[in-house]
């Protein structure tokens, strides 16, 4: 991972704009080429690039051979930079030589993408490696990304009228394709020089052309998802690391809820990029006792998680925005029956399928309003990969304990981008107390706790508790059917003070930098990142800027009417269309000022940076 | 998970003990009463704790049936009661546990759901009140209204082709279709009770009479003085003889039954014999699809087949994979993969 | 309908606190313990009563004939109230001859309950009715209940061992039973009644009870719909008019629209409370073309809806809350591929199932927020049943005139609550203008009228236009699938642009009283009359109060802001948590006061006028 | 509403004319090209204006064919496009109308559309791509595959039973239920081509190849080498022979199918005869029933009948309303009732 352009002492803050590639294969694989193509394009789009080859040291070594391994490492950025990076933050393997050879270089962390259909006995021998290192474990801290780039060249060329060998040369070309979708690169700066390079030779040109292509169309077609820019924390506490995925991270965070709760895990769940991951973690964690269901759509993995919570178990759903939309009937229902769940939303772009490989942070107003009448659920959204860890169990912590739903808000640059996880101790982490009502003679399905407000959870199995719940409107205290005018507006109050008073059991919002000041920059979710960063540097340049990031949307900490009065103004920059901003100015009446962009792209530090100027700057003098 | 304390019920229940303290609303004359009536009076045979019965229900008249059971209930929303029985039953394999829907509610919202419930066959009873009408709409033609029929919705008349729920039953490959009638009180307490004892997705038809909105729906074959001419009771085993006076029954002519008379030669051993546990569910929908006037109705259990049912394969599932790869390890499963120190 | 304690006259605001009921049956049918009954169970209520009863001339008048007809009338009211009722709003008919009786007193637009088992040839003819009045149309101009009382009171009866006469001659207090529910009165005061008076013939005691149950239960299993307080307009307007309700002026102003677009109009609904009217009415209107179709469900409807908009039709769906939460997905992805149609949206209590014969007002904030992504859609809310009319109408012009979805939002009150509708002319509707795209030279799929930034409707059977649309993102102009991150910010920025141009098309927010002042009451939807009034009431007391309802939700009126400037404080009652406050606060950043009530029922005068009062009361007496 | 200009297309079209400008972004070897290649060859042949052709998909790889159709498209929501489709015919009966969807799409998400669509009979063409997996999302079970199979949400295999789409088109009432092979280009076609000229629902369900996720899933029969003698092309009045020698066929021993070797006295005359037309779907149901190895898969058009289609019942009832009562008048129906006057 490169840094700010100057060395990387793993204590500054990592550079978000920047991007390092390596292209690694035999040499007759071509990756020399490819890698050129890959730069000139990104210059062509406007970065400024650094590269650096590296040549087999043996001209003749052995196909598949570890001398024989051919690399190209590129570097680009948004930002000036000055050298190609001092490890790649992507790793493109041909084969398993290039691996061998190169997978020292990539960060715990990193991207690989191999080929996979190199990876035979025969190669993986050549490569001196004992067992195959795609199915033995080894590559664990890495994000591989296999695809079978041989086979699909040959499929996509089968009828170029070139000879195999041929076919098997352009593959470098199916990989470039890969690359240029994952980094959003156009294909025509590369069309045009290979017209140019094999003009004389059409039927290579248009091979070469139709597997670049195949490779572009493959990232888009299986929903391959773009290789995120990320920022780790500014300094590492000292522990033992692993490097984890949002997604993950929240897998491991709801399946330590489940411990903590001592109560099994239920996940029904519908695929949905970018939230299937976790469907595919869960489902690894039998042994754990975990139940996953992959139902027939989103409304029937909403109503599985309901039936679960009904039995008692944790009931856990997850999707992304299209999901989500179905869901908000069934969650209109959680909130009636008042249960304890949690709904896992990974955002993605949209509106409708939109872009599912991107992220916006588009969805919020869709988690606080998406439901008929006034139907109030918990929200909270994590900041970093690693934090989906602590906000999986503290969504269920907050369920359970509150007898509510629970959303537990991240998106797709969280889920799939990854950074350092300081592992932690199991009993470092908190207790979720899990009560079930059992005595028949105080029991009434809607009488509250007087503290939270929270109603009973009466799971059936409970002899002398046998009652029915239900989506009409209930009776207070006995939870009845009522139509009655009085009871709707009490019960109505009562549900929404139910998750007001929440606010009572989460920690302040902390502010980074001084308590108060000319400007407060208020974000949420992912945007964490880019908003610190920003900061930091304003603050440097000496400017009176204080950054706070919300983890908790519904509702919000008690403090934060305070922590903006500090300021003198607010800004809010959302990967939406000021959707946060319309809350905090409807409830607090400040006149936070929106900085918004819906690219399906995170902001770039600079673009905060600049509102940061533009908002303040003209005191920088002082 | 489980709740230690004791069963109760050592005094054996009765019918009452399963009545609700919620007054029973429908309207007066309607059909669900008698379903409910046989529902309650099943539950003391079942030898199921109370405490572990459990009714989820989706939106209806019919879905109101819940409220009325002193037992644990659900009244969902409408269309999705398979789904939160599918998570409860996953989760709490121990229970009993019902579901209550209409025409309306399983089969034109739900329609879904019922279909992967059943191909999964998660273990829960399914019934479903076929009144041919949605009455608490106040009367809009559902999907089992007969083509052509006017309602508030249809005031000209349906051009919807309808369903036949035990064919849709069919087709998602459930293991136990059947067939009743609400006025036929014993039959359907059978049917009821051999419901609750299979293991796997019981799905009854109970052929229901809304009185204020689609009276008589059924009443051409159900009305008792016709109903043993016009309608066959399977049972297991026995050959298919209908009738006041048993003297009808059911031959194949290839895949095609014909209704015989018995007597002049042709004898008990001519019918077919119902067979309800053939895998083979092709006599099944032969049965489901028989209809009045051209054949007689079909009531009874048309299919009752064994296979391992969702939620027992999901917990052996889970089993296997802890005997064979030992209780998991949260902390272990933290440091999966490479993992270094920061000093 | 009786006015507010002084003379009905038509040109005063009629009093919407007050009912007038009149029972009336055959002298053998119980309508004076009936009415007695509901009064003291009124006045028990807490409300204000005054009774008239009307014995029969004739003290052996025969069985069914008019003068054997026995009347109570009862008016109840939360003011003091002075008099019985000059007319009544509601009148029960237990046979013909009640009916013959008394229809002449009923108003236009009065609620008309009868029992339809009573309307035998015999009974008829003894009434002196020539043809059945429930079928040769007379009673066009009531809201007409039909109940079969008479069989289900036997029904509920059949095992009470009562012999057949005892029981019919309980059916009075099956019409009790349901009367009760319709106003929501308790059972208790006349169980209690009941079980004095009947103390010592207990099978009568409990076949009262049961059959009164049976008729409260009848009410809301049969999801009967409250009978509504309404407001008539303040002046009656010259011209001929009709009685009508918001539901079926909803479907007639749709009905019109269809016919002033000259294209035909295609309704996909699923029948739910109290939105099936609609549905109901259309299906009629075959032979003015109009096409309907009950889908399986809610998601089912919405796509049938799109699919005739894309098909060139008027496409228009239908639902109450739970509905549009399913219809989300759906709406997102017209509002992607820019297709003009309407859903017609009538509100009832939630959250989830909630009180479907109930209304609140607390589905604003989904139809705004609804949606994955940032997914703008057009709302705009009648004020009154009349109303619903116009806003037909206006929703289809501006859904087919900016290509975009529009919420017509109604809700059960304004929906089967009546008033008396001024005939308009057709000639004096609004012309609504379809262009089809036909140009191939010119024709890109989203390409933009410079104006509106409307897309050209392009629609199948067009030669030359063949094109394809989706729920991907789109690349502008060409509408191709694009992944472009500038183009996605683009057109996020071109929905929401489109959809805020409308305002320029609509008209400027109307202000009822001084254009400025130290008070707006700032209201939407149906409690336009309630504010109004108490708004009236304040400016007569002297204080500086004007009213403004808005009926456009979005985009705004342009000069709502202006509007809003001119007032130091505003008041938004609403019948939610405060829902279009957020958005005018998060907007405008005006500290705008909530008054909110959230029971199922529409806000009395004087909650809005002693709030009124707290606000600016201190000034009255300068 | 009907656009007036005349029909283009005075020289016939070609396959080219409908392949569109948009680049085909499948993996390469993905079953889908075949199917999308036999899709705009048939084109030409329908005889219908390219204009008033209409591709409507839901989500999935499956579901990215209308991009590559040179006719109006729609590439909709998971599992809505038969919602979508039903809307546009019913409103504009003279446009032909296909449905693409694929085993989650269109059985997964989109089930219950299926369903509804099938009873009513919507005059539009339902191509359904079984891959038996979710491509699209990268590799999770669909509703087809296999019991037991292992897949990124199934590390231990599912433990959920497939559906058979023909048998829950059948339970659905459909009036033509068929099935082809991607690979298979001339019975693709020839299938393709009987549905576009159904009147009502034609459901087809095309065995597809997801080389990435789900490679050789049918290719146990589908192989070429071996396809005749694993699979079973039924022809309408055809007696129902098989096998690279034609020397095997399927005869019926009650209502049981078995495979008989031709010759030693067994001749084509002991043969089941295929009957599409048959009202009776006991038949139909027994042959999509078969599957390998047990019996040889069944390709080819299972059923066809007549029922009146959606559309033109709806039109029809406008006709005849219309007829009876009259255009209807708005400024009358604007009066219905009683009305008054005020000065
Ligand atoms: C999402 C949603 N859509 C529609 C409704 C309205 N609704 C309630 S019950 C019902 C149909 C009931 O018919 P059926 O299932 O046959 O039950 P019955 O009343 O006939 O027993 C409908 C359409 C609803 N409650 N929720
Ligand atoms: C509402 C919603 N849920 C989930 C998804 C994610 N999704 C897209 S395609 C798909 C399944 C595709 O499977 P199939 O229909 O078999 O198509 P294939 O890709 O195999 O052709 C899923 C789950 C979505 N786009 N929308
Ligand atoms: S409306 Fe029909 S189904 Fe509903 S309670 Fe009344 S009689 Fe029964
Ligand atoms: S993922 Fe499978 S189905 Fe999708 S395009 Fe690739 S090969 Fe075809
Ligand atoms: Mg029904
Ligand atoms: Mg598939």
């Amino acid at each position: 991972m490169a840094t700010d352009g100057t060395k990387s002492n793993g204590h500054k803050v990592e550079e978000l704009d920047r991007v390092t590639i390596r292209f690694a294969g035999d040499s007759g694989d071509g990756m020399q080429l490819a890698g050129l193509q890959f730069t000139n394009t990104s210059a062509v789009f406007g970065n400024d690039v650094s590269t650096i080859p590296d040549f087999p040291a043996e001209i003749r070594a052995p196909a598949g051979s570890i001398p024989g391994v051919s690399a190209f490492q590129v570097s680009f950025s948004s930002y000036d930079i000055h050298t190609p990076g001092d490890s790649p933050d992507v790793l493109v393997a041909m084969n398993p030589a290039a691996l061998k050879a190169n997978i020292a270089d990539l960060p715990k962390g990193g991207t690989l993408i191999v080929n996979k259909d190199e990876f035979t006995e025969g190669n993986l021998k050549k490569a001196l490696y004992p067992t195959n290192p795609l199915e033995d474990g080894s590559l664990k801290s890495f994000r591989v990304i296999e695809v079978p780039i041989t086979s699909m060249n040959v499929r996509a060329l089968k009828d170029s009228g070139l000879n195999t060998k041929a076919i098997d040369r352009s593959k470098n070309a199916f990989a470039l394709g890969l690359m240029l979708w994952l980094y959003e690169r156009p294909l025509e700066p590369t069309i045009r020089w290979m017209t140019e390079k094999f003009g004389k030779n059409p039927e290579v040109r248009d091979a070469n052309i139709a597997t670049m292509k195949a490779g572009y169309n493959y990232g888009e077609t299986a929903e391959l998802f773009p290789v995120q820019f990320r920022v780790a924390p500014a300094h590492l506490a000292p522990g033992r690391y692993r490097n984890i995925t949002g997604n993950e991270a929240t897998a491991l965070g709801f399946l330590a809820a489940s411990k903590l709760a001592k109560t099994p895990l239920f996940y029904g769940s519908y695929p949905i990029t970018p939230a299937s991951d976790i469907l595919q973690e869960l489902a690894r964690f039998k042994n754990f006792g975990v139940k996953t269901f992959q139902a027939e759509d989103e409304i029937a993995a909403m109503g599985s998680a309901i039936g679960a919570a009904f039995g008692g178990h944790l009931g856990l759903t997850g999707t992304s925005g299209p999901g989500l939309a179905l869901k908000s009937e069934g969650l209109g229902l959680a909130v009636m029956v008042e249960l304890p769940l949690v709904v896992a939303m990974i955002q993605r772009s949209g509106p409708s399928t939109g872009m599912p490989t991107k992220t916006d942070q588009a969805d919020l107003l869709q988690c606080m309003f998406g439901r008929n009448g006034e139907c109030p659920v918990a929200v909270v959204a994590p900041a970093t990969p690693s934090e989906c860890f602590d906000y999986a169990i503290e969504a269920f912590r907050i369920a359970v304990k509150h007898m509510t739903p629970v959303i537990f808000l991240s998106d797709g640059y969280l889920g799939t981008g990854a950074e350092p996880w300081r592992i932690p101790d199991i009993a470092d982490l908190p207790e979720i107390e899990v009560k079930y009502a059992t005595d028949r003679d105080t029991f009434k399905p809607y009488v509250r706790d007087p503290e939270t407000l929270a109603r009973p959870w009466a799971i059936p199995g409970t002899p002398g508790l046998e009652h029915r719940i239900g989506g009409l409107e209930k009776a207070d205290i006995t939870g009845n059917v009522s139509y009655d005018a009085e009871n709707h507006n009490k019960m109505t109050h009562l549900r929404a003070e139910k998750v007001a008073r929440i606010a009572d059991d989460i920690p302040d919002l902390q502010v980074m930098g001084e308590p108060q000041g000319e400007l407060l920059v208020l974000g949420w979710g992912g945007t964490y990142g880019a908003i610190l960063t920003a900061v930091q540097r304003a603050q440097a340049k000496g400017l009176s800027v204080s950054a706070a990031q919300l983890r908790y949307l519904n509702p919000f900490p008690k403090n934060l009417g305070d922590v903006l009065s500090r300021f003198e103004k607010v800004l809010i920059p959302e990967l939406n269309l000021g959707q946060l901003a319309l809350i905090i100015r409807g409830q607090f009446l400040v006149d936070a000022e929106k900085l918004n962009k819906v690219s399906g792209r995170p902001f770039l530090i600079r673009e905060i940076e600049e509102k940061i100027e533009a908002m303040v700057g003209s005191k920088v003098s002082v | 998970m489980t709740i230690e304390a004791p069963q109760e019920n050592i005094i054996p229940l009765q019918r009452k003990d399963f009545v609700s303290d919620q007054e029973v609303r429908w309207c007066p004359g309607c059909g669900d009463y008698s379903i409910l009536a046989q529902t309650q009076k099943l539950m003391p045979d079942l030898g199921v704790a109370r405490e572990n019965i459990v009714f989820i229900s989706g939106i209806g008249c019919s879905s109101r049936l819940p409220y009325y059971m002193n037992t644990y209930g659900f009244h969902s929303i409408h269309g999705r009661a398979p789904t939160i029985a599918t998570g409860l039953k996953s989760t709490r394999p121990e229970l009993q546990v019902f579901v209550i829907t209409g025409d309306g509610d399983g089969l034109s919202i739900g329609g879904n759901h019922l279909l992967h419930t059943m191909r999964r066959n998660v273990d829960l009873n399914i019934v479903l009140f076929n009144n041919r009408i949605y009455g608490l709409t106040k009367g809009q033609f559902s999907p089992t209204s007969e083509f052509g029929k006017r309602t508030k919705s249809s005031p000209y008349g349906t051009i919807d082709f309808p369903l036949n729920p035990l064919s849709v039953a069919l087709g998602a490959e459930g293991t136990f279709v059947a067939r009743s009638l609400d006025i036929d009180q014993q039959h359907l307490m059978h049917v009821l009770e051999r419901a609750a004892h299979h293991k796997g997705t019981a799905f009854i038809e109970v052929y229901q009479n809304c009185n204020v909105f689609n009276d008589g729906a059924h009443m051409e074959f159900a009305e008792k003085s016709v109903r043993p001419d016009r309608t066959l009771v399977v049972e297991h085993g026995k050959p298919m003889v209908f009738g006041k006076e048993r003297d009808k029954g059911i031959r194949m002519n290839g895949l095609k039954p014909e209704i015989v008379q018995l007597g002049n030669g042709i004898t008990e051993a001519d019918l077919a014999v119902h067979d309800e546990t053939t895998e083979d569910q092709t006599m099944h929908a032969i049965l489901a699809r028989m209809h009045w006037p051209e054949y007689p109705e079909v009531l009874g259990v048309i299919r009752a087949v064994q296979r391992p049912s969702y939620e027992v394969l999901m917990a052996e599932q889970i089993a296997d994979v802890t005997a064979k790869m030992g209780e998991g390890d949260l902390q272990a499963m933290f440091q999966e993969g490479d993992t270094w120190e920061v000093k």
